[in-house]
This record gives structure tokens, C-alpha cells and sequence, in this order.
């Protein structure tokens, strides 16, 4: 059983909680265990590095340095906390002196870090090292005909990390397909939500959901999957507020995609926190059902 | 050798571990500001603000919201063809204009950032209702209803906790955060 | 016996006298180095210039001087001048030497007291090396008076013509089946609009009728030994399926053949060809080709269809490829560029978006003779685009892909814009990072495509895309792109964009590059041997390059470079034989114990073993020089000329001498 | 001031190849790249005639470091030769180890005639490096300060 240094990061203890629900569900019935890292703290998001980077860089230092001492690799479902973790660590390794300054602060708490430990996300974790063929074996309810818009959405692939594809990536759409789902190959999959501007300046914000949402549905997507609890709020809470502002009619679920293999992988839609959406999902569910029903008859 | 930075350079030393490109190399051929998902809303496009920074004009990027429009998506940052990190070159500004205490005063940004931190060394963790309370006071009335509703929602849904969480080891937590600034103080 | 050295220490105006006290280091020379057997130390303003020379010429008459040193700039700029200098004045041009004070002091480092002390280390490592210097006479050896020219492009083409018009024999070697190269695939020329193949052919022709060219098309090469003056290249001829003494080129076999192939070279991918072909009508030769690939007959073991309907039976299926050894005295590589992947930059939509293009798929539907028979239309093969958009600097002038200009996009895309607005009435847009017209005429072009009401957009395009906003964009590709003269984002919805990707290196030239003996830029381009003042040469004798492989470049620039490798190559020829740096390894037959260490130390074969005497023996022919065997030899029995033991042992010597008393130095001023 | 008083800079003998190296030299120079001033440099047709005794020489004429320095792998001049000086690069580390003299003393760097950047970048580092090694007993045990380096060496 392939075990790892978990870091829900505090967006999963509120808004996200669903995200953490069915990513623990589909983590144990994938056979991965997420260990969660003892008493962690938040990882600052967008908001530390205005403030001093340094800060920034100690705050996400220290969840890296408790995860080092496990020797496991540091997981986290939240792209920001992915990216924050992933550079804070190798600037680590690259710059002796930042890891100085930072291990300095680091001994108040009787920690020290090295850089050591491969930073990954969730759903790199699922495709890379669970693997598509493992994947395909388990699911037990194929989400046939679900025409899915895959949201990257920036922090996951930007900035880029080691020269990977960051315009036009296609692992997501991979795994959807095994899920037996249909990715639909749309303009913005990697074009930002609006993350933090959804608070500090919500006209941009909303125009930026509104640009994402519209290009979903031209595409006749039925929902979006997420791969970070921010992508998702903005997406899918705000999107009343989107269509009170530009008089549009938008009603797409948007779903984390551990929701997504949850279902397809058969564990029961309560189970993964679905239907406490503010968008009703309960059009996509009846298709993953009927969907279901076809394949038993 | 000049006795005074350029503000450029300033700027260049704000950017402390991305080790990018120095703003210098910009060819100003706007693949930032058409990149941009936010640009509209910007008082400046992002090239621009590097064209201002390096012809010094500190007081007018100061008072630009370019940068507090800034959604730090990076998109900018994987185009740029002079490998200049434009990114972070917003938080470096951004920094600086918290530290110089000058920038627009209808800006969230600020206020968010620094309740967001005072918060995190007081508790370990985010929280968004506490959040609320650093900048629903300069939404529009009609906003603080909206928020409100949403609120409600989530909190019914199960999504939105209704008290706060501590991490346990908070005291030594916020031993280290004085090591690298005095904020932690307050409480 | 001791020497009478002249010390000569060059300003080279400020470059050097700038950071180092030349007037110092000279002083210091004359009475430091006095014991070593300097007579004479001089500093002057520009030791290379005419006056400088006549100074050493005047003190080896009057000072009687047996050696000379000059501490300038790098030997491989003037070692010659100076030799020659010393010449002039009756010593031998082998006792001078020079060393540099410029590119490996003054010009890199700051502190002017250290420079100042290097100068001298290096200046008393100079005479303490020239001291054990020999009298030399260069190796004489023939030139052979054919050339190798390699790659038969426009610059190919036309160094071939050069020298075989001179009446030398030349050797032309092309990949394809046929000469032309991009220039064939081009419709028009900027900025006189002239029809490429229209000028071009003629040239295709003289070179396969040009009895002093021997013409190897689907052909390359394999291996070169030797050196200048003698070269011995082993080509492989690919197997053509064709006996071209019976070929008529009369066509047929290509018209009755039933494969069709889709055209990835010539056609860019927007047309097809048979599996027996040649790529374009005025193909030089005219002989086809049987692509062994594609062709049924390898595939399945029937067909035959070319061979049933050959009226001459010049098919022949069991052809195999063969190696020729040809011998050459000079060579020249053309061997020309490869056009940037528009692919590496998924945000421009090419391969995604059907009706983006490349700017070489846009010259084969511009030509009359291309797939679409000179109409520009989309992919569709029918709509006429209303709305153009051209992408300046595709890949070019970019750290994340190539950093250098392309040189040729900018006028190239100038060529599109008026051709579409020309042909179809279509709106053009061109968006460009700056818009660089530096020859002849092109400025003028500029502003004619400014009078025709080309539109500009100044800013690099940051994405194509057919994501509509609103209703006008729908169905459209939108460019989007900061309009950077008035600070906005805007999107452009357009119905053709035109990618104009920039030029790299060939994706093999690396290996090229070594198979010659040259070397190549961190970008792949070969290098020159001086970037201002020998564009042409390489740093190995007897190898030169022309057109693009030496760097971006348009045509005529091409063909310059390609008569002027030619006019090198010919001055050559004509001096019957070239004198080489007389720089061998010899053994002292007394002192060889006959170990045989040094015959597997030579990778030229160089060393010969007599076994009735039980020694070694170096062939001065074959010998490059390299100095291994000397280095390698237990008995310290081989001695290398200009490099010998002595020579090294006493520069380190030398160089060291003052590093004891560094900080001394250092101090004073 | 005496000398025992001065800031110790390192002398370094570099062996360069007339193809490659040396013309890497050459290209940091017109470009004015800048790099420490420590470095004297030896010409040599191919990093091949490196003669192991030359690198003893340099060090007991008082040079505190040498750098080799030739073509890339692969790209030699004639053909192969790099090959042979990288072989007697490794042996002659083992000997210097041997002999009391810090194998890090001796460098060996291959650079292209494009890589006038790399060619200083690497001096730079290099020069650092025998810096912080300070100045080679070996050669001067006259020289004060040396008893306390031999310490070094022992710990």
C-alpha cells in the first residue's frame, strides 16, 4: 500500500470540504494512503507574498520539514498549496542561503529542512503512480456519455515545473477517459478562475469565471471537474453572482474530480460529498446512474 | 557607481528566490499584457508598468492598481520570451508598496493580505468568515448581502465550518514566524 | 650561446593600454628580463600597423636580434603579421612569437594592477618560450584542384557554378533527389517580387549540364579524411531504383504509378507525390526517385506498375546503395537551415486549428505550381480568406525557443501581406515585436505595404484561438495580442494566420559539424572563422561555409556568401600547394626504445613501426601535429616542433616567475 | 606592508587547447566578459600534448592550481586525444593525492570555441575553489603559515 506525507491545506477543513471527503474515499479504494501531516499550517495561499517572502516561504517550509522527517513523499489536493510547497522546496534546493534564513526560523520550532522530500499534487499522484490500467480495472461504473471540461486552471501547471507541457497538457483529459467520460477540449483549461481577485477585486474576478463558464458550455460541457478547492468556489458558488452581473443563465455543476472517479469507481454520491453543491448535480448524476443501469441490464 | 538604486533595481532585489530574468531584458512586446486574463481591469498593462518602472516613475506605478489586479496565475511568467518572472515581479511590487504603506486607497488587496497573515500567525490556519471581517466593510451594501447569502449556503451545505481551527503547536509556531518579522506580536 | 630577444608590447591604442601600464611592463621587461637576453623593450600604439612592423624590422637589423616577442592581441589574428614582419627583416618567422595581453588580459579583466602584473607574467612566459624557439621552414604540401560543395541550395548552387565556370572540377553532393533547396519552394522574392524559380532554374540547369560538375543528388557524406590540400571524402549514393543512363525523365512511370504519398518536404505537407517521383517539374536531375518507404513493391512484393509502363526499362528494383571516395583539395558546406516547428508553441494553433499555417506552407500556396495552384484559399481548398493575420518572430527572438532574430521573417511576412491584399483584396494584419528592413530596398517595400494599407499591430502575439466571446468572433481564429502602442488587449478575429517561423540549424548539424572538423554555436550554426572579417572560413583550413548554415540569411546574402567561399577556395587552388604550420612530432631514432606506445596514441596512423630496426617513425605527411605521442612517449624520444618540451617547461616558467612576489607587484603604482 | 600581511591570490597555470579552449578565451575577450585575473594561460595544439609533467612543473614553479582544458568529448580536433588527456587527468589526481597535493588543485574543463561564457564562469569558480584551499605548501614550506595548513591537511 503506497503511502504518503498528506497536506489537505485549510481550504479542505471549509469550502473544500467535499474535496477532502471523496479524495480520502477514492484514496482508500485506490489502495493509497494519505497520511496527513501532524498539525500542519496554512500554506498562505496568494496572500503571504505580498506581505514578505520570506514569510511565505518559512510558513510552507515548515509543513515540508515535518514531511520530510517521514521520509514520504509530500502530497497536497489544493493547487496552490502544490505550487507554493512544490517551488518553496526547490528553492530550497537550489538556493543555500534562502534554506538558511528559512531553517534559522525553522529551529524556534525545532525543525529543519533540506528540500529533500518530490512535492506532487493529488492528481498527478492518482495517474502517475496508481496508474490509468489500474484505474480502468477499478471502475465499476463507467460515466458513460458525461461530457466533462477539464479545469487545470493555472497554479498546477504554472510557473512551469520541469519543462512539462504547460499551453496544452492532456493527462486530465487521460484520466477522464478511463473514468469512461468524454473530455471535451476547450480554449480555457488552463486559463485562470481569478483566484484571490474573487475578494480583492470581484468585477475582474467574475468576468474571468464568466469567460471559463461561457467556453465550458459553447463546448456543451455537462460539468466541470477541478483539481483546487479555489478553482471551485469560484466556479461554482459564484456563479449565481456571474449570471446576476452580466445577465447570463449559467447552471453548470462543477465537481472535484476525485467526485468524479468516486463515482465511477462505485462509492455512493454521499459519500463524496455530492449534492451539497450550490449548482444542483443532480442532472450528471442521473446520467452516471443510467449509465449504471445500462451496463448491469 | 551610482549612490542610488535605480527603481528598477529595487525592484530586481524584491525578487528574491525566482532568480529570474532581470526586468532589464524586457523587449516590451506586450506578450504579458496579451497574455493577461486580468489586463482589463488593470490601470496599466503589465509591460507597461515594466516600461514605467524602468523609466523610474515610481510614484505613478505606486499609484497604479496593476499590480493588486494581479491574479498570480503565471501565465505571463511561461510566455515571456525574455524569461522575466512578470509574476512575481507583481508580488515584489506589491510588497513594496505595503512596505512604503502607498498605494490606491480603494484597494482590497492590502487590507485582504494583511488580515490574512495577522490571522494565520494568530491561529496556524485560514478562515474565511474572520477573513470577511478585513474586507466586507468596502463591499457595496449589495455585495455584504450576497456574501451573506453565499454564506448561509455554504455554512447549511456543511461546507463552511462556524468556528475557527488552532494548530496545536502555535506558541513555537509564532516564535518562528518573529524570527523572520515582528508581526507576530500582534494578538 | 645566449639570444638577443626585442620585446614589443602593443597599446592596441586603448584596448590594451586602457587597463594595463604598458609603458610599465615594457620597463619592467627591459631590465628584469635582461639575464633571459632581452636587448630591446619597446610599448608602441599599434604594434600591427606599418610603423609598428617597420620598428622590429629595424631593431632585428640594428639590434641584431635572433628573437622576437609581441604581447598584443590573440595569435590567431596576427601571428601571421608578425611573422611575416620578422621575415621581412631576414630571421626566421618561427623565432617570433606572440602572445596575448588583450583577449586574455586587458579586455577581461578590471583591476588595472593585476592586469598590469598578468601582463608581465605573460610577457616574461613569452621570452622564456621564444628562447627555445627553432628556425622552421612551413610544410609544403600540393592542392588538389577539385572541391567538394555540400548541399545544393541557392549557396550550393552557386559556389559550384563559381568555381566550375573557373574551370576546376567540382563535386556537388545533395541529400534530395534534386538541387534547389528552400529557394525552389518559394513563390516570390522580397522585395522586387521576382518569381523564384524563375531565377533560380537557369542556375539548376547550368549546374547539371556544367561538364566540370559532377552532380551527386540523393547522395551524402559518410567520411572525411585527411586534411587541406587532400582531402578524401567517402560519399553514399542512395539507391535511386533508376538507371539514369537510360532514364529519359519522360514521367510516365510517376503518372501510371497508383501510390500516392502525402509531400512532407517540397510540398510542406499540403500536397502529394507518387512513390516514384521527383519533386518538382524543373527537378535537377530529371531523374525520379523510388521512394523504398512508400512504394507498394517493397511493401507487398507486387506491383511493378513503373517498371511495366517504363518505355526504356530504366527501372531497376535491385539497385543498392554504393560509396564513392572522391578526392578534393577544398570544401565547401551549404548545407542550409531548418524552418522552426510552429508546434513547440501550442498557443499559435498549429496542428490544432486547421487554418493556421506556416510561412512554408504559404509560400506552396502562394506558387502558381503548388497545391493549390497559387490560389490563396483556407484548408478547405475553396473559402478565400477576407481577414489575414501574420505572426512576426515565431519562434525567434525568444529565450524560451531561439533568442536570435531570424533575420528574413520580417520581409518575408511583408512578401505575404502584399501578396494576399494582391490577390484576394483580403485585410491583412501583421503582428511584429519590431520591424527590421536593413538592405536594399527593403525599407522602400515597408512603406509600399504601409501605402497599400497593410495593418500593423505592434505587439508579439500572446495566443490564437477560436474560443468565441462574442458574436463577431464566432467562427473566426482570434488573435490576441496586446496593441502595445496603445497599452490595450485586443482580439482580432481572422480567418488564415500565417505563422512565420524563424530558422534554426539543421537538426543534424552538430554531426555534420564533426564529421568535417568544425565546430558549431551553442545554437548549432557553423562558426566562422572571424564573425567581421572571415564569414566565410572555418577554424579548420581547407573547409568553408556559405548561405545559412553559418546563420540566418536571405538569399542574396546566401549567394555572396556562396561566390565568396568560391573566390577563397579558387585563390587557393591557384597557389598549387599550401604551406602548413610546420607544427610535427619527430623521433630521435637514438632514443626510441621501440615500445610501440605512440603507434595506438595516433589516430591518424601516423607512426610506423620498422620492425628491423625496432623503432618508430612519424610520417610528416600524415601527422596533424596534435602532440599526443610526444606527450605519450615513456623515453621522452618524440620532440614536437613549435610545442617542444623545453618551449612549454620554460613559458610555465616564465608565467610564474613574478607569482611569488604577486602581491608585491600588486602594490606598486 | 610585507607580504605576510596581503590577501592571498591564488596563481593558476591553464593548459588550453589551440582549437577549442584557448579560442573560448579568445571569444571572452571580445565579448569582455570578465574573470579573475589569477589565470595564465598555456597554449598547446590539443589538450592530448598535455605532458603529465607539465602539471609537477606548475606546481613547483609556485603555481597554487592547473586547469586542463579541451574540446568537448567527441568533438576533439584529432579525433580523440581528449580522451587521452582525460586518462591522465584521473591518474594524475591519484599521483597528486599521493604526494600531499589536494586533488581539487587540478581541473579539468571542456569547452567548446563557443563557450567563452563557460570558459570564465568556470575560472571564476575555479579560482574560488583554490581560494578557500589557500596557497599550495607543496611548493614553498618556506612560506609562513604553511605548519598550519599541513594541520588542516592532517585533520
Amino acid at each position: 500500500m503506497k503511502q504518503y506525507a498528506y497536506y489537505p491545506g485549510c481550504s479542505l477543513e471549509s469550502l473544500g470540504k467535499s474535496y477532502q471527503v471523496s479524495a480520502l474515499e477514492v484514496a482508500r479504494s485506490l489502495g493509497v494512503e494519505l497520511l496527513e501531516i501532524e498539525d500542519w499550517n496554512c500554506c498562505g495561499a496568494t496572500a503571504y507574498f505580498p506581505v514578505d517572502e520570506l514569510l511565505a516561504y518559512t510558513l510552507t517550509a515548515r509543513n515540508l520539514a515535518k514531511a520530510e522527517k517521514t521520509g514520504l513523499d509530500f502530497v497536497a489536493p489544493c493547487s496552490a498549496c502544490y505550487k507554493n510547497a512544490y517551488f518553496t522546496n526547490s528553492y530550497l534546493q537550489k538556493d543555500a542561503d534562502l534554506a538558511e534564513h528559512i531553517n534559522y526560523a525553522l529551529e524556534a520550532d525545532n525543525l529543519h529542512v533540506n528540500g529533500t522530500s518530490k512535492v506532487r499534487h493529488l492528481l498527478e499522484v492518482f495517474i502517475n503512480d496508481v496508474g490509468l490500467e489500474e484505474i480502468k480495472d477499478k471502475v465499476a461504473n463507467p460515466l458513460k456519455g458525461l461530457r466533462i471540461a477539464p479545469y487545470y486552471g493555472c497554479q498546477i501547471l504554472r510557473p512551469r515545473k520541469d519543462h512539462e507541457n504547460t499551453e496544452n497538457p492532456q493527462y486530465f483529459e487521460g484520466l477522464l477517459t478511463t473514468l469512461g467520460a468524454e473530455p471535451i477540449e476547450y480554449a480555457s483549461k488552463a486559463r485562470c478562475c481569478g483566484g484571490s481577485l474573487i475578494i480583492t477585486n470581484r468585477k475582474a474576478a467574475l468576468d474571468m469565471v464568466r469567460i471559463l463558464l461561457q467556453d465550458a458550455v459553447n463546448n456543451n460541457a455537462d460539468v466541470i471537474a477541478t483539481t483546487c478547492p479555489m478553482c471551485d468556489v469560484n466556479l461554482e458558488v459564484y456563479q449565481a453572482q456571474v449570471n446576476r452581473e452580466f445577465g447570463t443563465h449559467f447552471s453548470i455543476p462543477v465537481m472535484y474530480f476525485t467526485q468524479l472517479m468516486g463515482l465511477a469507481l462505485g462509492i455512493p454520491p454521499a459519500r463524496l460529498g455530492i449534492l451539497k453543491e450550490q449548482v444542483s448535480s443532480a442532472s450528471l448524476l442521473a446520467i452516471a446512474q443510467n449509465s449504471n443501469q445500462e451496463r448491469t441490464l | 557607481m551610482v549612490d542610488e538604486l535605480s527603481f528598477s533595481y529595487e525592484i530586481s532585489n524584491l525578487m528574491y528566490a525566482t532568480h529570474g530574468e532581470p526586468i532589464t531584458n524586457c523587449l516590451q512586446c506586450g506578450t504579458c499584457s496579451g497574455t493577461c486574463p486580468a489586463v482589463e481591469f488593470m490601470d496599466h498593462t503589465p509591460r507597461q508598468i515594466i516600461g514605467m518602472i524602468r523609466a523610474d516613475l515610481k510614484d505613478e506605478v505606486l499609484a497604479s492598481n496593476t499590480y493588486w489586479t494581479c491574479a498570480s496565475c503565471y501565465h505571463c511568467t511561461v510566455r515571456c520570451p525574455a524569461e522575466i518572472d512578470i509574476a512575481d515581479m507583481m508580488y515584489a511590487l506589491k510588497r513594496y508598496s505595503m512596505w512604503k504603506g502607498s498605494y490606491q486607497e480603494n484597494l482590497i488587496g492590502p487590507d485582504f493580505s494583511e488580515a490574512f497573515v495577522k490571522m494565520i500567525v494568530n491561529s496556524g490556519r485560514s478562515f474565511e468568515p474572520l477573513l470577511a471581517a478585513a474586507y466586507l466593510p468596502r463591499f457595496s451594501a449589495r455585495d455584504i448581502i450576497q456574501e451573506g447569502l453565499m454564506a448561509t449556503g455554504l455554512v447549511f451545505s456543511g461546507k463552511m465550518p462556524l468556528l475557527p481551527k488552532k494548530i496545536k503547536g502555535l506558541k513555537r509556531f509564532q516564535q518562528m514566524v518573529k524570527r523572520i518579522i515582528p508581526i507576530g506580536e500582534t494578538s | 650561446m645566449s639570444e638577443r630577444i626585442g620585446v614589443y608590447i602593443c597599446h592596441c591604442g586603448t584596448n590594451i593600454a586602457g587597463v594595463v601600464d604598458v609603458a610599465s611592463v615594457s620597463k619592467w621587461a627591459g631590465e628584469e628580463l635582461a639575464d633571459e637576453g632581452v636587448v630591446i623593450s619597446r610599448d608602441y600604439k599599434f604594434m600591427c600597423s606599418s610603423l609598428g612592423q617597420e620598428l622590429i624590422q629595424k631593431d632585428i637589423k640594428e639590434q641584431k636580434l635572433t628573437r622576437v616577442l609581441v604581447a598584443a592581441c590573440s595569435p590567431h589574428l596576427h601571428e601571421k603579421t608578425f611573422r611575416n614582419a620578422c621575415k621581412g627583416a631576414g630571421l626566421n618567422p618561427y623565432l617570433c612569437e606572440l602572445v596575448s595581453i588583450r583577449e586574455q588580459d586587458s579586455w577581461v579583466h578590471t583591476d588595472k594592477v593585476a592586469a598590469t602584473a598578468k601582463a608581465k607574467a605573460i610577457t616574461s612566459g613569452g621570452v622564456a618560450r621564444v628562447i627555445h624557439h627553432e628556425a622552421l621552414e612551413p610544410l609544403l604540401v600540393p592542392i588538389h584542384p577539385a572541391t567538394l560543395v555540400v548541399g545544393g541550395g541557392i549557396a550550393g548552387i552557386q559556389a559550384a557554378l563559381e568555381i566550375a565556370d573557373a574551370g576546376f572540377p567540382v563535386y556537388l553532393v545533395e541529400r534530395e533527389p534534386s538541387i534547389g533547396g528552400h529557394m525552389a519552394q518559394f513563390d516570390k522574392t522580397f522585395p522586387t517580387l521576382d518569381c523564384s524559380a524563375c531565377i533560380l532554374t537557369p542556375k539548376m540547369v547550368d549546374v547539371g549540364n556544367h561538364p566540370n560538375i559532377t552532380l551527386l543528388t540523393w547522395s551524402e557524406v559518410q567520411k572525411v579524411d585527411g586534411f587541406v590540400g587532400n582531402f578524401a571524402v567517402t560519399i553514399k549514393k542512395k539507391p535511386r531504383y533508376i538507371k539514369t543512363e537510360d532514364c529519359t525523365g519522360c514521367g510516365i512511370c510517376w503518372e501510371k504509378c497508383p501510390k500516392k504519398v502525402i509531400d512532407n518536404v517540397f510540398e510542406a505537407g499540403m500536397g502529394n507525390r507518387k512513390a516514384v517521383y521527383v519533386p518538382f517539374p524543373q527537378a535537377v536531375p530529371k531523374y525520379p526517385v523510388i521512394d523504398d518507404v512508400n512504394c507498394t513493391y517493397y511493401l507487398k512484393g507486387t506491383c511493378k506498375a513503373c517498371e511495366k509502363f517504363c518505355p526504356t526499362n530504366a527501372i531497376d528494383f535491385n539497385q543498392k546503395a554504393e560509396e564513392i571516395t572522391v578526392e578534393v583539395g577544398n570544401i565547401i558546406l551549404a548545407t542550409g537551415f531548418d524552418l522552426f516547428d510552429a508546434r513547440r508553441i501550442p498557443q499559435y494553433g498549429y496542428g490544432t486549428l486547421a487554418n493556421v499555417f506556416t510561412n512554408l506552407e504559404f509560400e506552396r500556396i502562394c506558387n502558381a505550381a503548388g497545391p493549390t495552384g497559387g490560389n490563396i484559399v483556407l484548408r478547405d481548398g475553396k473559402t478565400v480568406p477576407k481577414t489575414v493575420g501574420i505572426v512576426h518572430c515565431v519562434g525567434s527572438r525568444d529565450r524560451n525557443y531561439n533568442v536570435y532574430c531570424s533575420a528574413i521573417c520580417c520581409m518575408q511576412s511583408l512578401k505575404f501581406a502584399h501578396l494576399v491584399h494582391e490577390r484576394t483584396g483580403a485585410e491583412v494584419y501583421n503582428f511584429y515585436i519590431d520591424i527590421r528592413t536593413p538592405s536594399k530596398g527593403y525599407e522602400e517595400f515597408y512603406q509600399r505595404l504601409l501605402e497599400e494599407g497593410t495593418r500593423f499591430v505592434r505587439g508579439k502575439v500572446a495566443e490564437v484561438t477560436n474560443a468565441a466571446r462574442v458574436p463577431e468572433e464566432a467562427g473566426k481564429l482570434i488573435i490576441q495580442v496586446e496593441d502595445t502602442l496603445i497599452g490595450k488587449q485586443r482580439r482580432i478575429p481572422v480567418d488564415m494566420v500565417i505563422l512565420s517561423s524563424g530558422m534554426q540549424a539543421r537538426y543534424d548539424s552538430k554531426e555534420v559539424a564533426k564529421l568535417f572538423g568544425i565546430s558549431c554555436s551553442a545554437d548549432a550554426w557553423y562558426i566562422e572563422r572571424h564573425p567581421k572579417l572571415d564569414p566565410v572560413a572555418t577554424m579548420t583550413e581547407g573547409i568553408y561555409i556559405a548561405g545559412c548554415a553559418q546563420g540566418p540569411k536571405d538569399i542574396p546574402a546566401s549567394v555572396a556568401q556562396g561566390a565568396a567561399a568560391a573566390a577563397r577556395v579558387m585563390g587557393k587552388i591557384q597557389q598549387k600547394e599550401v604551406s602548413l604550420e610546420p607544427v610535427r612530432a619527430t623521433i630521435n631514432a637514438d632514443q626510441c626504445s621501440g615500445c610501440r606506445i605512440c603507434n595506438n596514441l595516433c589516430p591518424f596512423n601516423a607512426i610506423l613501426f620498422h620492425e628491423d630496426q625496432m623503432v618508430s617513425e612519424v610520417n610528416p605527411a600524415l601527422c596533424q601535429g596534435c602532440g599526443t605521442c610526444v606527450a605519450g612517449c615513456p623515453a621522452g624520444a618524440i620532440s614536437g616542433t613549435g610545442f617542444s618540451n623545453e618551449q612549454i617547461l620554460s613559458q610555465i616558467d616564465g608565467l610564474l616567475m613574478l607569482n611569488r612576489s604577486y602581491a608585491t607587484v600588486s602594490v606598486e603604482k | 606592508m610585507t607580504e605576510e600581511t596581503k590577501p592571498f591570490e591564488p596563481t593558476v597555470i591553464g593548459f588550453t587547447c589551440n582549437w577549442c579552449s584557448y579560442r573560448a578565451a579568445d571569444m571572452a575577450g571580445t565579448a569582455r566578459m570578465k574573470y579573475a585575473p589569477n589565470i595564465r594561460l598555456i597554449r598547446l595544439m590539443c589538450s592530448g600534448r598535455l605532458d603529465p609533467t607539465f602539471v609537477f612543473k606548475a606546481f613547483a614553479s609556485g603555481a597554487d592550481a592547473v586547469m586542463i582544458s579541451g574540446c568537448h568529448p567527441g568533438d576533439c580536433h584529432y579525433v580523440e586525444q581528449n580522451y587521452k588527456a582525460l586518462r591522465r587527468f584521473l591518474l594524475l589526481k591519484r599521483v597528486m593525492a599521493q604526494l600531499g597535493i589536494e586533488p581539487a588543485r587540478l581541473k579539468l574543463l571542456w569547452a567548446s570555441a563557443a563557450e567563452g561564457a563557460i570558459f570564465a564562469s568556470e575560472i571564476n569558480k575555479f579560482v574560488e575553489e583554490v581560494r578557500s584551499l589557500g596557497p599550495l605548501n607543496w611548493a614553498r614550506p618556506e612560506k609562513p603559515g604553511s605548519e598550519t595548513i599541513l594541520e588542516e591537511a592532517k585533520a
